[in-house]
């Protein structure tokens, strides 16, 4: 399974890349992407939380990714 | 709907008057406008400018979600919600929320609302730059 | 106290970027603004304009007390409160109020509470002109 | 005793005057007074309700009216 991930703010800063493409062998939610990044990327963890975005929407932890969807990780928000 | 909102995410200066021009109307007897403006200091920090980033699609879309919101949960007429990206000096205008309807109440509702949602919900980021250094603002514990 | 409040009772037009300008401050962190629009309708009648008349210097006296108030109870920065006397047309601007604050709720607070207030002690009275006659408005019960 | 009287908006209508000196022999609180305003102008009655400014400042029914006092009649507001 290809899953599109972009990165933000501070989490591009962690990463050092705006995007990236990664493929699995098996289906994951969310959740399990999550474990995953934080292994990937261990700076992770200093961040306060995140939240994930699909295709341009926030979903929850037992969102089940599909095939070529994007992954936004959102850190968090500072707007306004 | 769409007549009724105007949502704005732009790398160029915000202009308040056009804010005020859309959502005025011969049938309002109020408009409420919140201006962010870039402080000089966070936390007794000295800030010398700072850097809006968006996920630009989903910002225009949760953006677009609060002003559909507002529109359906307040008694208000129209609402404009504009917001810069890019870089800002200080005293610039990151953002201007404004929102006309015939009971100020229901506006000033509506406008705190939308300044509150849109600081918990869209993908924007802002980065201070200081004399020493940079800090994305909200990041940490 | 003076450097903080603009009040201002004029036969002149009002200037919106004039009331904003007094109250911005580079180290404030939002502005929040009320501004009144004449209506082209009450309780279903068309109205064709207005005239707001005042006892002009009570009227200034009241408006700097509440200006003075909102100073004392919210925690903000700076307040402008400029209200129109003379004849007013549909979509004209009867009163402006600029609030800044580092903390927004305090500025729709003190916004909300300004422009309340205002309607309640301000000896400024409207008179509105439909097609077949004119009203003092609140006058009667 | 001098009362410099001032009348605006509607009760300006009812009077046919801005403004008019009235005399009277005896002292006098604002709520004394407003009796006398109710039977010199009847029409008076037919407002919801009036307050009463002494040197531009609101006083209440008990206020002793003094010597020269500017004395205004305050109709319902209504600005903003």
């Amino acid at each position: 399974m290809t899953i599109n991930t972009l990165f933000f703010g501070i989490v591009m800063d962690i990463t050092g890349q705006r995007k990236t493409t990664l493929t699995f062998e098996k289906e994951m939610t969310i959740g399990d992407f999550q474990v995953y990044l934080l292994k990937k990327y261990p700076g992770l963890t200093d961040i306060k939380n995140f939240a994930f975005a699909v295709n341009e929407s926030y979903v929850k932890e037992d969102y089940k990714i599909q095939e070529n969807d994007v992954v936004a990780i959102i850190p968090p928000v500072s707007g306004g | 709907m769409n007549n009724k909102i105007s949502v704005l995410l732009t790398y160029e200066k915000l202009n308040q008057q056009k804010c005020y021009d859309f959502v005025q109307d011969d049938s309002c007897g109020g408009i409420v406008t919140f201006t962010g403006t870039v402080r000089n200091h966070t936390s007794g920090k000295e800030v010398k400018q700072l850097e809006f980033s968006a996920y630009n699609p989903m910002a225009v879309k949760e953006l677009t979600k609060i002003a559909e919101k507002a529109i359906k949960r307040f008694d208000i007429l129209k609402i404009a919600i504009h917001h810069v990206v890019g870089l800002l000096q200080i005293g610039d205008i990151p953002v201007v929320i404004a929102v006309s309807s015939s009971h100020r109440k229901a506006a000033f509702e509506a406008c705190e609302y939308a300044i509150d949602t849109l600081k918990e919900t869209v993908p924007i980021w802002k980065k201070e730059f200081f004399e020493d250094g940079e800090v994305w603002v909200n990041a940490h514990p």
